[in-house]
């Protein structure tokens, strides 16, 4: 069977609506799955449109191709640790990234052979090729800084910028001049010194501000799709490159406005590493510091019989993976009928969203959690707030402290809750690698120790009895 | 209209549908957003299957489109089904 | 592509951009919104433009087009200048 | 000079661009007069553009009926009343479905004279004209009952159902033979009976029903010009008439929902006809009923030391014109140190955001305006509820009584305030035509009198000095 190009642009059109339900889907967490089986609704209509296109006519390396690709795919999907989504994300926007590079040169070979190329598709190609190959070895990097393959410090040398920029000028010199003679020794040093522009480019930038990082490739990958989109005068591509491109250029601000920095401070900043913490004196700091620390007992005293209970989950319970351990000592507390929730700031822990999902692995169902704008009143009227892991996005300073480098992050207002609890294993800063002025309040007290030991004791404490 | 100046009003128009359809992702589905557009920027197979289903072409292209078949599908494959995993967990209360 | 596929391409990407666009006016501007979607109907003035301006045009279709172009600037200048009248009207406490 | 296809297409998308700016900058207050100005420069553009194109090369009647409507139009926005704006949305959709009618016609006589007719354009012209010809004729219907020319009331008469299936069938018949045979009879029928239908389908339908009608119509208004785009090939008219026809279908729906009604009901239910109140012996059914009536004094002694005031203004405040004496009343009232704030529902009045345009009017401070969800959370925290001419959205029936036909519609919480107060003329009920619960509660009185007479002694008493 064959189908018209007329057919298969139709076929293309409603694939396009699909993927575009399938997006809408994640509006509401009720409407999600079926969001994504419409996304593969889409993506297998596609495919199958254009297998059964004119163009398509040997089908070998497709079938290999594609196998491989579902095994590896579905292998990856099924093995990954929720913990280590960044790193996959990475991997697969590398891979879109090449692809992208791999679809623009063999377009070029077969075209030229055909001797069918034209300027405008030249400079399409050109376009297509630079930024597929940046995205590509820019999530590498990434991948290899969360994966810990790479330092996560920032590399930061002197001269990088200009040159970064030299680089730049150069790449669209060779890509220029592809563009008018065809040469394809320029084709060649554009892509090769792309492939090094992401480098240098990603290389610079502290494995904890990876995060905006991927959003922005994740961006850029949709707009390498959406220009082989023009190469191929291929709509669908179009339209799902822009979805994409869009995906990743709002997460990108949306975090860069929670952390209150400029995208260009993150690309070009050079901030913050993430410090590991020692627990050895950490109480003895705290005194010094003129800081109370608590045990399990203490806050378990506070919280049994409390009317209502906060948790704000951060970065510490995502490493500690103390989710699971929170889910039981909450369903105690719901047992003796005092109220939790959850309060989730949109940049807690190291992605958009980490915290939910992570809460959601721990079956700890999505009305319990509350964003930012929704949970903020309540800290007045809660008993305790009792914090996990989190720290920058509890400091007080944000609000009060010009200086402060948080100023003006907008923050949870944990610091109104009557009795306020941090577990956390050290004085260590977070993130942002500030002193958090809630730990000075009369009413908050540091539980030292990792997230998950802490969150079992408050478990047992409980089912012991209490008091 | 030229193909060039309708590939540019289909990108036009579809960059305020991305723009739209995104804001309206509810925050607390941002990870699942993030492997979802991973899986639907697998899209690239059709440029993928395009390049190496030319009857004519040469060897060469026929490689690289197999690779490219290759990295596409794993996105397709992997995003889907990670997103449904992901997807899986998030629940009402009873 | 055909121009009928380009369109219906054009048509069915403006009517998502339609839907949320729309869903986004905040209800107390729904009044102001009918005047304005009044004034940029009237953009079937351009329809009427051609029909009129074509040089071999009969009479019939030029007296036709008179009127649509009439009928269309109506819109157009009603259409803003009445919605401008309204906007004005919303303040903000001092 | 004259500009290439090209850039002309460049233009219009620009010009679209522009358009969707301007719908986007009424998200906000603060943003929707810079959106009505990038409308104008839409439009400015998409003219030049089309004038400078190859295409139009004779331009006497194009400057006399520019220079017409541009007239007509200016003295018809400056002159009209705010109250009066439905009238003109009615007669402002008539034109609309005129022009395309006239530019569908004029397109085939033009091309048929050329000899480039084919039957994918007739098709498209034959949508453009039905559609066309239904929004004019039902428009002018619907101008008329607003307009009092033609009685309000509801004609309903046996067998129309029937009647409209059986136009709608002869005009898709007549429409497949013009497209079959270039008929110019089978033309000039098919208008004629369309412009007939767009008749009888609106005439059974009740005055007070025509705003969603009017919805409706400018909704179908969009899709004709969208219909004329397709015809002329003008990507720029399709994607205005999709936005329009979006706008009006979502007008349509919100209004049904907080109606809590189905567009089949309005169009076929010949529901509700505005029914002319008396006062008389309003007093007197008053108690007769049961309810309370209180005088202007009585309503004072409870506001002017009232923390919290909420005014819900209704139809009713619209008729009277009582915007100006209620705004001057809020003052004296925030004079004396009282909260006021003005509770809107989402179908107060006869028009969505009717409310709204006339507070505005009187020039009270939007911030003060507060929609239904907003607002609903805080009656139980008010010490006074002035209801100005709203009924049915105050109705607790549509919680409580779940044989009433409003039963479902979501409403203002206004019986939760402590005191409430309601103004109108008489005990005929609203709109829906049925009893408002909320005047049998003990903590309501009725004040009895025109809306803008009680609201000027209002605050005549007030400055009289209160007690
Ligand atoms: N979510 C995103 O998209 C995103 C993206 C980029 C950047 N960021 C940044 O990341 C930060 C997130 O804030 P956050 O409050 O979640 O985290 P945070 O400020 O980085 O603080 C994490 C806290 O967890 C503690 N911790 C670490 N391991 C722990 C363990 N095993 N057990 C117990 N505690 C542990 C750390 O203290 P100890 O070392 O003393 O234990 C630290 O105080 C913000 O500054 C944000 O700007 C977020
Ligand atoms: N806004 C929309 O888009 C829209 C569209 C279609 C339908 N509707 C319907 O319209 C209704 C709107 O509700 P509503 O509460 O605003 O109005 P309503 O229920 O129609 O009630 C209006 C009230 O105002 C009183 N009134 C009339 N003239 C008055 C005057 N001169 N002075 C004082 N009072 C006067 C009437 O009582 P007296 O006669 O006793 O004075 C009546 O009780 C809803 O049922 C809604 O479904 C609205």
């Amino acid at each position: 069977m064959q189908i018209s190009a007329n057919t298969q642009a139709l076929a293309y059109l409603v694939s396009a609506i699909l993927f575009i339900f399938a997006l809408k889907g994640l509006t509401h967490p009720s409407t999600a799955r079926r969001g994504n089986y419409y996304g593969m609704a889409g993506m297998v209509l596609a495919i199958i449109a254009t297998l059964l296109g004119a163009e398509v006519q040997s089908y070998g390396f497709i079938i290999a191709g594609v196998a491989a690709g579902a095994l590896i795919g579905a292998v990856l999907a099924a093995k990954v640790q929720m913990t280590a989504m960044p790193q996959l994300v990475a991997a697969l926007h590398s891979f879109v990234g090449m692809a992208a590079v791999l679809v623009a040169i063999g377009t070029y070979v077969n075209r030229a052979a055909a001797g069918t190329l034209n300027p405008v598709l030249m400079t399409e190609l050109a376009v297509g090729i630079v930024i597929g190959a940046i995205t590509f070895s820019g999530s590498v990097i990434a991948f290899g800084k969360l994966q810990g393959l790479i330092s996560g410090k920032p590399v930061v040398f002197k001269g990088q910028h200009a040159l970064n920029a030299a680089l730049a000028v150069v790449i669209i010199a060779f890509g220029a001049h592809f563009g008018m003679t065809e040469s394809v020794f320029s084709l060649t040093m554009m892509t090769l010194l792309a492939f090094v522009l992401g480098f240098t480019l990603i290389i610079p930038i502290g494995g904890a501000d990876m995060p905006v990082i991927i959003s922005m490739l994740n961006s850029y990958s949709g707009w390498a799709a959406a220009a082989t989109g023009f190469t191929l005068q291929n709509n669908l591509l179009i339209i799902v490159g822009a979805l994409v491109g869009f995906s990743g250029a709002i997460l990108s601000y949306i975090m860069c406005k929670a952390m209150n920095r400029s995208i260009i401070n993150v690309v070009f900043g050079g901030f913050g590493s993430d410090s590991a913490g020692g627990e050895s004196s950490a109480a003895a700091a705290a005194l010094e510091k003129g800081v109370r620390s608590a045990s399990v007992e203490d806050a378990i005293y506070w919280m049994e019989d409390a009317s209502k209970v906060i948790i704000i989950p951060g970065y510490g319970m995502a490493v500690a993976q103390a989710q699971h351990a929170l889910k039981e000592f909450m369903e105690l507390l719901i047992e003796r009928g005092v109220e939790v929730k959850f309060a989730i700031h949109p940049v807690a822990g190291r992605m958009p969203g980490h915290m939910n999902v992570l809460l959601a692995e721990a079956d700890i169902p999505y009305d319990h959690v509350l964003e930012m704008d929704e949970i903020n009143p309540e800290f007045p009227t809660a008993d305790v707030a009792l914090v996990v892991g989190a720290n920058d996005v509890t400091n007080p300073a944000a609000k009060t402290d010009k200086s402060s480098p948080i100023y003006g992050m907008p923050i949870l207002d944990v610091s109104k809750a009557k009795q306020i609890y941090v577990i956390k294993r050290s004085m260590n800063p977070g993130y942002a690698g500030v002193d958090n002025l809630l730990y000075y309040q009369d009413n908050c007290s540091l539980i030292f120790g990792d997230a998950k030991a802490v969150c079992e004791g408050l478990a047992g404490a409980l089912k012991g009895g209490g008091h | 209209m030229p193909d060039t100046l309708v590939a540019l009003y289909v990108f036009v128009l579809a960059c305020f549908i991305g723009y739209y359809v995104i804001w309206g992702v509810t925050p607390s589905l941002h990870t699942p957003l993030v492997a979802l557009t991973n899986a639907i920027s697998g899209i690239i197979i059709v440029g993928a299957l395009l390049v190496t289903g030319l009857d004519e072409a040469s060897t060469t292209a026929q490689i690289m489109g197999f690779f490219a078949v290759l990295l596409a599908s794993i996105n397709v494959f992997g995003g889907f089904l990670v997103t449904n995993r992901m997807l899986a967990m998030f629940k009402k209360k009873k």
